[in-house]
């Protein structure tokens, strides 16, 4: 194990812990940022530098943002008294938490494909993912950008409605 | 290059994705919710990018490719989510789920 | 057409940075420690005290009135009056401070004063370090040649100027009418009373 | 170590080769990263001390001043009492901030600007990092300036700067489209997205004048649409709402003093040297000399006299245009910026198809189509936006 997995993994854990115990939601957003920076730097440590940087630009880039956004403008019910240390439910959700990562962690540790030695660093270069996502992914690329329209367009149209109402 | 074996980033995937699936579970904000879902989302391409990265034949790209998808989906699911939160939140002046329950039997 | 506003712009700021190099006269700036802008004749920051003669002390036209004193609204002048050595007081100011912290500038003081002695300065550079004590202008801060105002203030220097003439001239002559008149009947009568000064003719300041 | 001359950048990789083989072989990859950083980080600090004399000096003659020139001869040495003055001066926290918040706010705003610079190649093989997906990066530790704006502004507690963050996360994510869409041009006909090979493949000359982008109908467009956008990334005048001090004091950084202040205010600059970089980088032909028989001149040098003509052009910017509103703002990116940067890339694609035409005058007729197919729409668009009174002259109806 290197110091730079410990530490990346460490930083993600903690912040991504504190992105979901936060009771301040402003903190909540900026931790979770921060645990996307920090798994966007996993990425480039495993020699995945577009997906590295496709992760910085649009999660810390657009989706804090718009976390962010969301929060400041529902604002008022962000100040609930919220007890997630109180009430049956929360000792269930975090069991079930805790169960489905033991069997996860139990078959990672059992499984025979993880035994697997690590391959010499590949050299991808940009120009070989813009071809491969030419050539063989350009149908699941069209379809993405037919879903990210519908999205923006949805989304605006669900943002809009009720100015056009009042 | 480092020298950490694939269960590693295996077994940090699967935290990342419980303490997601937690927080997705037990958290009454919608907000938090799709917080959460956008964790175990990521512990997901950890995954795949772990395995590309230990892929006999890195060169094929499918991981890579998968998460490049991946996060431009969730990319539209978060900007489609977080505007139906704010639009029910206009409705409803909240944004705790037990508000959002009127069409419930 | 759109953006062709923009280009007008830019072209003429561009007119104004080179203008300003090759223009001086462009440049309206005054670089105020080394240039200092002349003030108008009747700018008036705070009063000082006139004296004649080349005498700061004996000179004063001030003859400790206090007509200043309770006139001033901010009551920002003190003055105590010159004894002998016998106790009497006499037309000379002992102690004259004038706090220009308090001071409104409001020129009050000279347009009553009888004699002339108070005008109004144009000094503005006044900072000091100290609140109190240095702000405090007293009897020898206060007194200023005559000299001083006509530099200061020419036109409203020689209005006062002439008209302390005449009264001067009229008073002499009074005097000396009146000395005839005593002459004449050789009565000797103790002498009169220096006649008092002529009513306050007030000085006008040119507005 | 012998130092072979062969070009002035070479001697320079060559001397920072051999202080790093000074060092034991383990601190070597370190040491080798610190004087990239150092060197990165003392040039445009420098710059940035310059400018803001520069823009001072420059401001005041479009006004009619001479500026500020009391510090040292012609007020050389202002900078330096601006520094000093920011230094000692108090640091205001205000007692409702977020204390922690406050204090990350400025560095989160200066360090991805820093890490944006180390990307632009200034000469060749003279990039702090010259990485394959160079121009992803850019854009990437580019989004993290936004976040910085929102810490600084909420952290403040204070309704002025929560509406200077917002105004500015509104306008950063909205000028991003045109801008990227204006880079995507580039990137589709040189076909890479490193920053140095676009920079060299803009190094040949045709009949002695350069073969830059900014040449090209779509290389032309492409970059005013790019500098607008810039302007409005940068936070510049006419596009610096958020921090309009007419009517939101300071925007996010009205809670900010001393040194924090500075710190952003460098931030803001760094910003805009690096992306006037990278106008340069993609645009304007990078490190390359302009006329053939001036390429003795060594690349640096041509980077940096194109790095002051951009900021000179940002200043000149700053005192001509007036603020625009935010409706005004928006309405022009959303409305103009980002159609026509879509039809810029017809027209690059346009361009790359008929490189293969042959008969003579075909390069004037590609130049002449390339063009009409953004300018037509350009006057289109702003006859049409005119006729309904959005972008026409302003009326007054009292001052009159």
């Amino acid at each position: 194990m290197s110091a730079v997995f410990i530490f990346l993994a460490g930083l993600l854990l903690a912040s991504s812990l504190a992105a979901v115990m936060f009771r301040r939601l402003v903190y909540t957003a900026l931790s979770l940022a921060v645990a996307f920076a920090s798994l966007a730097a996993l990425y480039l440590h495993l020699g995945a530098e577009f997906a590295g940087f496709a992760q910085v630009m649009v999660y810390v880039g657009a989706v804090a943002i718009l976390i962010v956004f969301a929060l400041l403008l529902t604002r008022n019910a962000g100040s609930d008294p919220e007890h997630p240390g109180h009430g049956g439910s929360w000792i269930t959700g975090a069991a079930i938490a805790v169960l489905v990562f033991g069997c996860l962690a139990f078959n990672i540790v059992t499984s025979s494909a993880c035994a697997r030695p690590m391959p010499n660093p590949p050299s991808i270069t940009t120009r070989q993912i813009g071809e491969s996502l030419m050539t063989r992914y350009v149908l699941p690329l069209e379809v993405l950008g037919l879903l990210l329209t519908a999205a923006a367009l949805g989304a605006a149209t669900l943002a809009l409605e009720d100015k056009r109402k009042s | 290059m480092s020298g950490t074996p694939l269960v590693y980033y295996l077994l940090l995937a699967a935290l990342l994705f419980s303490i997601g699936l937690g927080a997705a579970l037990t958290r009454r904000n919608a907000i938090l919710v799709l917080i959460g879902i956008e964790l175990m989302l990521n512990a997901a391409n950890l995954n795949f990018i772990a395995f590309w990265r230990y892929s006999p034949n890195p060169e094929a790209l499918s991981g890579f490719m998968f998460v490049l998808f991946s996060i431009a989906v969730a990319a539209a699911e978060a900007a489609v989510g977080l505007a139906l939160i704010v639009s029910i939140y206009r409705h409803r002046r909240t944004t705790r789920l037990e508000g959002m329950s009127s069409l419930k039997g | 057409m759109l953006g062709s506003g923009i280009i007008k712009g830019l072209l003429e700021t561009a007119r104004n940075f080179f203008g300003s190099f090759r223009q001086p006269e462009r440049l309206v700036t005054i670089e105020y420690p080394e240039q200092q802008r002349t003030v108008p004749e009747n700018n008036r920051s705070f009063p000082f005290l006139v004296f004649d003669r080349n005498d700061p002390v004996k000179g004063l036209r001030c003859v400790s009135c206090k007509i200043c004193e309770k006139e001033c609204p901010p009551q920002c002048i003190y003055i105590e009056t010159e004894k002998d050595s016998r106790g009497k007081p006499i037309k000379h100011p002992k102690v004259f401070d004038i706090d220009i912290s308090v001071c409104m500038s409001c020129q009050i003081c000279v347009e009553v004063c009888p004699f002339d002695s108070i005008k109004m300065d144009q000094t503005y550079e006044l900072s000091q370090f100290s609140r109190y004590d240095a702000l405090i202008l007293h009897k020898i801060d206060l007194a200023k040649s005559n000299e001083y105002y006509h530099q200061i203030k020419p036109t409203e220097a020689g209005l006062v100027d002439e008209q302390l003439a005449a009264e001067r001239e009229a008073q002499i002559a009074k005097a000396k009418a009146a000395a005839a008149i005593k002459v004449a009947p050789a009565t000797a009568s103790p002498t009169p009373k220096p006649p008092s000064p002529a009513p306050p003719a007030k000085t006008e300041v040119p507005a | 170590m012998i130092l072979l001359y062969s070009s002035p950048e070479a001697l320079l990789i060559q001397l920072k080769s051999w202080t790093v083989s000074l060092a034991p072989a383990a601190w070597q990859p370190v040491l080798s990263s610190a004087i990239s950083a150092l060197v990165i980080l003392l040039l445009f600090a420098g710059i940035f001390a310059l400018t803001t004399l520069v823009e001072r000096k420059g401001l005041g003659r479009i006004q009619n001043r001479p500026g500020p020139n009391r510090v040292g001869p012609c007020g050389l040495f202002q900078p330096i009492a601006d520094g000093v003055k920011s230094l000692i001066k108090e640091d205001i926290v205000p007692a409702a901030a977020d204390r922690a918040v406050h204090f990350l706010a400025p560095l989160v705003v200066l360090a991805p600007a820093a890490l944006a610079l180390a990307l632009i190649p200034l000469g060749p093989g003279l990039a702090a990092v010259d990485m394959d997906a160079g121009l992803l990066c850019f854009f990437a530790v580019g989004t993290a300036s936004e976040l910085g704006a929102f810490m600084a502004g909420w952290a403040s507690h204070n309704k002025y700067t929560i509406l200077g963050a917002m105004r500015a996360i509104a306008q950063m994510i909205s000028f991003e489209l045109p801008l990227v869409l204006s880079t995507l041009t580039v990137v589709m006909l040189s076909g890479t997205l490193s920053l140095s090979s676009i920079a060299q493949q803009q190094g040949s000359y045709w009949f002695g004048l350069p073969a830059w982008n900014v040449f090209t109908p779509w290389g032309l467009a492409g970059f005013i649409i790019f500098l607008i956008a810039a302007t409005a990334e940068s936070n510049r005048s006419p596009f610096d709402l958020p921090e309009g001090e007419s009517e939101l004091i300071g925007g996010f950084m009205t809670e900010y003093s001393g040194f924090k202040y500075a710190v952003f205010f460098m931030g803001e600059y760094f910003g805009m040297f690096a992306i006037s970089g990278l106008t340069i980088t993609l645009f304007l032909g990078g490190w390359n000399a302009p006329f053939s028989f001036l390429v003795w001149i060594p690349s640096f040098i041509w980077f940096l006299i194109k790095l002051g003509l951009m900021l000179a052009w940002f200043i000149w910017v700053r005192g001509t245009l007036p603020r625009v509103r935010v409706d005004q703002l928006m309405n022009f990116c959303w409305k103009m910026l980002l159609p026509l940067s879509l039809l810029n890339i017809l027209a690059a694609i346009f361009w790359h198809f008929t490189a293969s035409w042959q008969f003579p005058g075909a390069w004037g007729l590609r130049w002449a189509i390339g063009f009409g197919m953004i300018a037509l729409p350009f006057i289109g668009i702003s006859q049409s936006g005119a006729r309904q009174k959005k972008w026409g002259p302003r009326i007054y109806r009292y001052a009159d």
